[in-house]
């Protein structure tokens, strides 16, 4: 029961990065651009917000948890805004291949991510010795009475908020595409951006603001990660594949932010199943560990199966749009 | 609804227009001004970083690639096993199925190598078993990329993410299949397989280990040329590429065309394991594609399909790899700055496609 | 007294590379007049009418509105002035529905009430005598009912100048009659319409005015009580032409096709092609009438090769030999087979050529795979091509162009040159002229009658009535994918054909 | 082999990591290599270091390509570099070629490699029983029963290096604290921040109340530290990473042995084929304790417990501490060796890689 419940708990932590992630590229493939950079951006995302956090507690004497929190979150945020702008100009702008450009922008974020890891590792004084503990408590701070109902407290309130704003994220975002004019506008754009061009909506700016706010938010996924999953430190390709992860969980959710809560919970929990199996032994667990790309492989397939039309990918996702093109 | 003070008095500045043609000087012009361009930011990020003399890094770059006989080999077979890897994918992107499993295909050539190596050493004559081994890491590329295949061809299941998964499923295999081949048990380290009797290892021509590696890679690139531009097979490719509809309509069997196709990717991406393997490694490890199945993507996709230019690129993008762990090494700067430098310049080569593409021109009062 | 124009153009210019689509065009168009647009293809209308409304920014050139110059540079400036188009292909999001279509792109409340946006439109549409559903999605939709949302589209927003692109190209007669009393009804309220259209009689019967282009050049506007199909056409080709389609007797017609109780359905088991029996004689030209989604698209296809056919039996009927059944095999089967079927498909750039490929290559779209080399074949195709393109004098800088770059008339011209190059038993066509200028389509019909005098069967789907009683031996009209009749050409009235074309209500898309 | 032996100013040394300085084991490796240099003075350009070096034929890349810039002793860190080694070994015969971990040397047939391995069990074991002080504090305090006294254990790979440094951690504990078990999980990585945080949140969700690891980054401690469990780092002090958890680490000083190996080269002597050094040689220690968190009165028994094997009363394997199926083992034969005599398993001596790879009873692990 005890181990059930930290399972959740433990599938619940894991599907968070993931599900910012997912979010902020629901909202970029809504647009028609399918960022395959996400990976990297998420990297870019949570190195900034450590940097930006390190240097704040380091040449400040009583560092305060609120302004750590602030700058990180902002760094973050911004720093993965401008991973979505490179994509974006190259895409939009320049109308070079969504997918190549994301596959190189992965390579970039990654790089990126380690290579400012390392430097503050060092600034720091050596492996493990990055401590942004004041800003990271803030992202770990539990919800002080709820945390310690049983049961309950366990699964639903013993999370740094985060969690919650992940969460209520996926609400929003629903709210926005589907009840919004912009929302409207945007879903029209990813569609077929002739007709919402036609129809007066400036398209590229659509496809700008969407992409760049999408990655944004993936970037939160990375700053979750180093701050409350990590606690404030960095380790190389500390992500592993989650980035692409969160890319597929897209089409798992079938653009639905809504579908994507639950799905990065199971997620996260096919993620780290093994660990909670008594018995497996070494080569067993190996085949445990393929268990979320399966489940993705199995998911795609059954979605192409039924072809409704609702839960297709955006019409023009993935392709540039030239006014003149005919 | 009108808006009275709408302002109809601004025209914009620049028209921007397709492209008919572009002579291949003027290409070229385009792309060594982005390669330029993309060395002053690398260079721009590299002084920041490290303070040093920015010719002094273009020197380290060079050295690092090119710097010695050994250095030269190395490039050069790490750029055989990229062209490999793009030469496979060539076929698939032509027919617009973006297989980003190469990486997967790869790998389980690599291990289908490994094991043919490891149970099959010995038991018969080196020649044989190389045979047998790049028969079967085909076969097993093969198969790997057949899998999402078919279920695009039946289906239309989106084969970007299902090619992706299948390159994690396929490192789950290769450690799988480590935790037999480990050595000492639970080490995961295979180390270098028959290393007395070098069974099934390409052999060394002329003191030169690597020069099957160039055959074998040189015959693919020129097979592949012809086979996407003269063959039957190759126009299919173009026209399922181009629309389903139409492949119906000329007589093509879409699924068929479909599957045959990403067999034969997944068999060269397939045989590019092999070469890690038999004519490198001789090991396998999860590691053993080392993220080419992607860089090979871009290589490709760069060269839109024609596999000599797959040559260049390939070459330019080991050599700035190569030059990049050159400079980490000798002024303490981290590998993953390589990274970074490759990303940059990425984004100035996609970037430039656009004005190949397009042209701008001022509007005329 | 000097007249203000709803809209003038003058010296517009606009070039795309070589090509020059307008040259130093004028064009004015009054308050609450209709105003049509003629030319032949490749004349330069529609991209005259994108540069109004924002999609193309003119080289040179003036527009005014009401009198004052205006930069258009986006279909949004297009908006604001009060213009709107329909375009020849029509810019609606598939997936969201007619109301939501509507009102894309427009300012207003960020929370939507769509509740209230569905009764306004209902209201507007009571006003101007349309029929709409403002919550169905397109997808499910009729091609008229997708023009109509797409005219209420540009209602709702205040357009006061409509431009409307061949929007009969895809229109039963009946529906272009409601849709022309519609436009009638939007000319008493002011508003200005610029029509184009290819078809002369509906050109002399709703129009004020006419204007004129050719290859891209402004000829003249005349008015239209003052012009005949004639004089028009004389304007649009710069010489008199023969309007009479020349209609030789079927010489020893043979059987060569059979259907008996073809059944077709869609993917989502909704049958498009009901029971249907028909024979096809060689020397004879077979019409096939029907409102769109009749089930016509289906009937050729499954011929063809290329939908599936879950009831019934298609059999060939060889010269000698025994017959052949082709029922549902694939067109490599059929061609294997040695049954030698040529099909002009209706949707020409995504089904009967490959538009960035050049003329040789899609020449030998259909015949690649002849001999047993593994390799390609370019000079023999090559040779055709050209032959082809100096034929059917098609305009294209030469035969290595991409043929999706052709206009698309001289892309219709290479894909029955193509056809027709294969020696066929079978030809069939569907829609062969659609978005034709007249004096190419008479051209095609020539080529028909050709085929037909060499004994082969054609079978051609025409939406002109006209020109399908003036054309054919014989008429089979498709109502609701079923087969209602089938009349003799030379006997057979255009209302007969009308009646028939409505008969049955059940399966397909439903008209009243 | 080198008879005449090197000035020090003519020196040129290479080494090969696996990771970078953001990883705990190569950053270690790093630190003995600093040390070494300031040692003999040897300036930066005499020293050429590859980082990120895989298990695969770059290793050997970058061992021909050190050997290539006149490298003339070059080290290897990672186990899996081992047969690449040997290989660039026999290319070049007068570049001597160290390996850390490995065990194949003496096998080559190579007079120019050789291997090199810390005494780190004993490290461990004392670093068991600041744990096992620990539990004891826990059971007295009521906290846990003695029955929970329960050991969670994050390691790499099972085999005999990592076997060998839990079973002496388990038993350092185990002195101290009679009824210790322990479970041990494994991540199949050598530095996977977030499978070995994961591991130990499984431990600790199975009831383990202590945390132990043998895998390279901070990702046990983090989750110990969140969950309120004290625990034992390895390679580096993870008291900024858990403050309140982590108890103390068990390391390595690897600059003893570089610092033995570059004074062979000076001197023209020869190279150990099979080197290990231990606590005595201050080859390895445990990081300073955390006073925090440790068990009152516990530097006083570390201290006791070191002096002991440094001046071998303890042997950290005695066979009167542990049993397999019940049963005191009094022979154990690996590779034609018999490891157990005079009653304890003699670890690291017949090679400098550990050898112990014995399941004792007590502790559970997969055994596969
Ligand atoms: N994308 C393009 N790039 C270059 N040239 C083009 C392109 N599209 C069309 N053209 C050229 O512009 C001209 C007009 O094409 P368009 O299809 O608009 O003509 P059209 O008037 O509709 O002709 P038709 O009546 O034959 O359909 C053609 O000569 C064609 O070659
Ligand atoms: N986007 C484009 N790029 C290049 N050429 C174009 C483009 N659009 C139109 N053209 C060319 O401009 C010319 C005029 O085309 P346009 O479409 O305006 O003709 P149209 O009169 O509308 O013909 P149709 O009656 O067939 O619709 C054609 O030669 C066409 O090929
Ligand atoms: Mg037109
Ligand atoms: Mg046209």
């Amino acid at each position: 029961m005890g181990t059930l419940i930290i399972f959740i708990q433990k599938a619940i932590v894991q599907g968070m990065g993931i599900l910012f992630g997912t979010e902020g590229e629901i909202l970029t493939e809504k647009s028609g651009n399918l960022n395959l950079g996400i990976p990297g951006i998420m990297y870019m995302g949570g190195i900034a917000g450590l940097m930006g956090a390190f240097f704040y507690e380091k040449n400040t004497a009583n560092p305060s948890a609120a302004v750590g929190m602030l700058i990180s979150l902002l760094c973050a945020f911004v720093c993965a805004m401008l991973g979505g702008l490179i994509y974006s100009i190259l895409t939009i702008t320049l109308r070079a291949n969504q997918n190549v450009t994301g596959l190189a922008l992965t390579t970039f974020g990654t790089g990126f991510g380690n290579f400012f890891g390392g430097s503050i590792s060092k600034l720091a004084g050596g492996v493990g010795q990055i401590s942004v503990s004041t800003t990271a408590g803030a992202y770990q701070a539990k919800i002080p009475g709820l945390s310690k109902i049983p049961v309950i407290g366990s699964i639903f309130f013993s999370y740094g908020f985060l969690t919650y704003v992940a969460i209520l994220l996926a609400v929003l975002l629903s709210f926005f595409l589907f009840r919004t004019r912009n929302g409207l506008n945007l879903r029209a754009v990813g569609e077929n951006p002739g007709t919402a061009d036609a129809a007066g909506i400036n398209v590229s700016k659509y496809k700008y603001l969407a992409t760049c706010i999408g990655a944004g938010i993936a970037g939160l996924g990375g700053l979750y990660f180093v701050m409350e999953y990590s606690g404030g430190t960095w380790t190389d390709n500390g992500f592993g594949d989650r980035g692409w992860l969160a890319v597929a969980l897209v089409i798992f959710a079938m653009w639905k932010p809504v579908n994507a809560i639950w799905g990065s919970i199971l997620f996260g929990a096919l993620y780290i199943l093994y660990l909670y199996i008594p018995g497996l032994g070494r080569s067993a667990q190996e085949i445990f560990k393929a268990l979320p790309y399966v489940v993705t492989i199995i998911v795609l397939v059954v979605i192409s199966f039924r072809k409704k039309k609702e839960d297709q990918p955006p019409e023009g996702l993935g392709q540039a749009y030239f006014r003149e093109e005919r | 609804m009108r808006k009275e003070a709408f302002p109809m008095n601004k025209e914009p500045v620049f028209h921007m227009s397709k492209r008919e043609t572009i002579s291949l000087g003027k290409r070229i012009a385009i792309y060594i001004a982005a390669i330029v361009l993309a060395l002053i930011v690398c260079a721009a990020v590299i002084v920041g970083l490290v303070h040093m003399n920015p010719l002094d890094v273009y020197k380290a770059i060079f050295d690092g690639a090119l710097g010695s006989n050994r250095r030269i080999w190395i490039t050069i077979r790490d750029m055989l096993v990229l062209l490999c890897i793009a030469v496979g994918l060539a076929p698939a992107f032509k027919m617009r199925f973006w297989n980003i499993g190469a990486e997967g295909q790869v790998l389980i050539g690599g291990v289908v190598s490994a094991a043919c190596m490891i149970y099959l050493g010995g038991k018969m004559p080196n020649a044989l078993l190389i045979l047998l081994m790049i028969a079967g890491s085909a076969l097993g590329g093969f198969i790997w990329g057949l899998i999402p295949t078919f279920f695009k061809a039946h289906w239309n299941t989106n084969e970007t993410l299902f090619t992706l998964m299948m390159n994690y499923v396929a490192m789950q295999v290769v450690t799988f299949c480590i935790c037999f081949w480990e050595n000492p048990k639970g080490s995961n380290s295979v180390g270098i397989i028959n290393q007395a009797t070098q069974a099934g290892w390409l052999p060394s021509v002329a003191g030169n280990a690597y020069f099957w590696n160039v055959v074998i890679v040189m015959i693919l690139t020129v097979a592949m040329f012809i086979y996407l531009k003269y063959s039957k097979q190759g126009y299919e490719i173009a026209v399922v590429g181009e629309s389903d509809n139409t492949a119906r309509y000329a007589g093509i069997n879409v699924s068929k065309v479909m599957m045959r196709t990403m067999a034969i990717s997944g068999a060269i991406c397939g045989i590019a394991g092999f070469i890690l393997v038999s004519g490198s490694g001789h090991t396998i490890s999860t590691s053993t594609a080392n993220g080419r199945g992607f860089t090979a993507i871009i290589v490709a996709w760069m060269a839109k399909f024609n596999t000599f230019v797959m040559i260049l690129i390939a070459f330019g993008l080991v050599f700035m790899e190569k030059g990049a762990t050159q400079i980490a090494s000798q002024y303490g700067l981290n590998e993953n700055a390589s990274s970074i430098m490759l990303g940059i310049i990425l984004f100035f080569l996609l970037g430039a496609e656009f004005f190949i593409n397009y042209k701008i021109e001022r509007n005329k009062k | 007294m000097e007249q203000t124009y709803a809209i003038e153009l003058h010296n517009i210019t606009k070039r795309f590379g070589s090509v020059t689509a307008n040259e130093k065009v004028d064009l004015e168009v009054k308050k609450g007049e209709i105003l049509c647009l003629l030319g032949e293809n490749g004349s330069g209308k529609t991209t005259l009418m994108n540069m109004i409304s924002g999609i193309y920014y003119p080289d040179e050139g003036m527009i005014k509105v009401d009198g004052k110059e205006v930069k258009i540079r986006s279909p949004k400036d297009s908006f604001d002035l009060g213009i709107g188009m329909v375009h020849q292909h029509f810019k609606l999001v598939d997936i969201l529905t007619a109301a939501e279509n509507i009102i894309l792109g427009l300012p207003g409340k960020q929370i939507l009430n769509m509740k209230q946006v569905n009764k306004e439109i209902l209201d507007l549409a009571a006003r101007y005598g349309f029929e709409i559903d403002p919550k169905k999605k397109i997808y499910q939709m009729s091609v008229s009912e997708k023009q109509t949302v797409e005219i209420v589209k540009l209602l709702y927003r205040g357009a006061r100048i409509l431009i409307l692109d061949e929007p009969t190209a895809v229109l039963t007669p009946q529906e272009a009659e409601r849709l022309f009393k519609v436009l009638k009804n939007m000319k008493k309220d002011g508003c200005s319409i610029i029509l184009i259209t290819h078809k002369l009689h509906e050109v002399l019967a709703v129009s004020d005015r006419v204007s004129i282009l050719r290859k891209g050049l402004y000829i003249d506007t005349v008015k239209t009580a003052e012009a005949t199909v004639e004089s028009l056409t004389e304007m649009m080709v710069g010489a008199r032409v023969e309007l009479n389609i020349d209609r030789p007797e079927p010489v020893n017609p043979v059987k060569r096709l059979e259907l008996k109780n073809v059944t077709c359905k869609d993917i989502n088991e909704v049958v498009t092609l009901d029971h249907a029996d028909l024979t096809v004689y060689g020397g004879e030209i077979l019409g096939i009438a029907g409102i769109s989604g009749g089930g016509q698209k289906e009937l050729l296809e499954a011929i063809a090769g290329l939908q599936p056919v879950s009831e019934g039996s298609i059999m060939f009927y060889p010269e000698e030999n025994q017959p052949k059944e082709i029922t549902n095999l694939d067109v490599a089967d059929i061609r294997a087979l040695g049954v030698r079927l040529a099909f002009v498909p209706e949707d020409r750039l995504g089904m009967g050529l490959v538009g960035s490929m050049d003329m040789t290559d899609n020449i030998m779209l259909r015949s690649y795979q002849r001999g047993k080399s593994s390799f390609l074949d370019r000079k023999t195709p090559g040779e055709l091509a050209q032959k082809i393109k100096d034929q059917l004098e098609i305009v294209t800088p030469s035969i290595s162009a991409p043929v999706g770059r052709m206009s698309g008339g001289n892309v219709q011209k290479v894909l029955v040159g193509r056809e027709i190059a294969q020696k066929p038993k079978v030809l069939m066509v569907a829609y062969p002229t659609r978005g034709i200028d007249i004096n190419s389509s008479y051209a095609i019909y020539n080529l028909l009658n050709e085929q037909k005098k060499k004994g082969v069967a054609v079978i051609c789907v025409i939406e002109d009535l006209d020109v399908l009683l003036e054309l054919c031996d014989r008429i089979a009209v498709l109502c609701g994918g079923q087969i209602t009749g089938v009349l003799d050409g030379r006997t057979a009235k255009k209302d007969e054909v009308g009646v028939l074309m409505t008969k049955h209500e059940k399966g397909g898309v439903s008209h009243e | 082999a080198n008879a005449e032996g090197i000035p020090a100013e003519d020196l040129k040394v290479g080494a090969i990591y696996i990771g970078d300085e953001n990883e705990g084991y190569t950053a270690a490796h790093m630190a003995g290599i600093d040390e070494m240099m300031e040692k003999f003075g040897l300036d930066e350009s005499q020293v050429i270091e590859k980082t990120l070096i895989g298990e695969d034929e770059t290793c050997y890349d970058a061992a021909a390509d050190l050997a290539d810039q006149g490298c003339q002793i070059i080290f290897g860190t990672s186990f899996g570099h081992e047969t690449y080694l040997i290989q660039a070994a026999g290319e070049f015969p007068d570049v001597q070629f160290c390996h850390a971990t490995g065990y194949q040397a003496a096998s080559s047939g190579l007079d120019n490699m050789h291997n090199y391995f810390d005494n780190i069990y004993e490290a461990r074991y004392v670093s068991g029983v600041v744990a096992g002080l620990k539990l004891n504090e826990m059971i007295e305090n009521g906290d846990i029963t003695e029955d929970q006294a329960r050991i969670g254990y994050v390691g790499a790979y099972p085999y005999a290096e990592v076997i060998s440094g839990f079973t002496s951690f388990y038993l350092g504990a185990k002195s101290q604290c009679p009824s210790v078990t322990m479970e041990v999980k494994y991540t199949n990585s050598w530095a996977s921040f977030d499978l070995e945080k994961e591991c130990a949140e499984a431990l600790i969700a199975d009831g383990c109340v202590l945390i132990g690891q043998h895998a390279d980054t901070t990702g046990a401690p983090t989750a110990a530290q969140a969950a309120g469990v004290p625990c034992v780092g390895y390679n580096v002090d993870m008291i900024e990473t858990a403050p309140d958890s982590a108890l103390t680490s068990s390391s390595n000083n690897w600059g003893v042995y570089y610092t033995y190996a570059v004074q062979c080269m000076i001197d023209g002597t020869e190279i150990d084929r099979d080197w290990t050094a231990g606590l005595k040689d201050g080859a390895v220690l445990i990081t300073p304790l955390n006073d925090k968190v440790v068990a009152e009165g516990t530097q006083e028994v570390v201290d006791e417990v070191e002096s002991q094997i440094e001046d071998g009363s303890l042997h950290v394997f005695d066979t009167s501490t542990w049993t397999v199926d019940g049963k005191a083992l009094d022979t154990y034969e690996k590779n034609g060796v018999e490891y157990i005599s005079d009653g304890y398993f003699h670890e690291s001596e017949y090679g400098s890689a550990p050898a112990f790879d014995i399941i004792i009873d007590g502790i559970d692990s997969i055994v596969e």
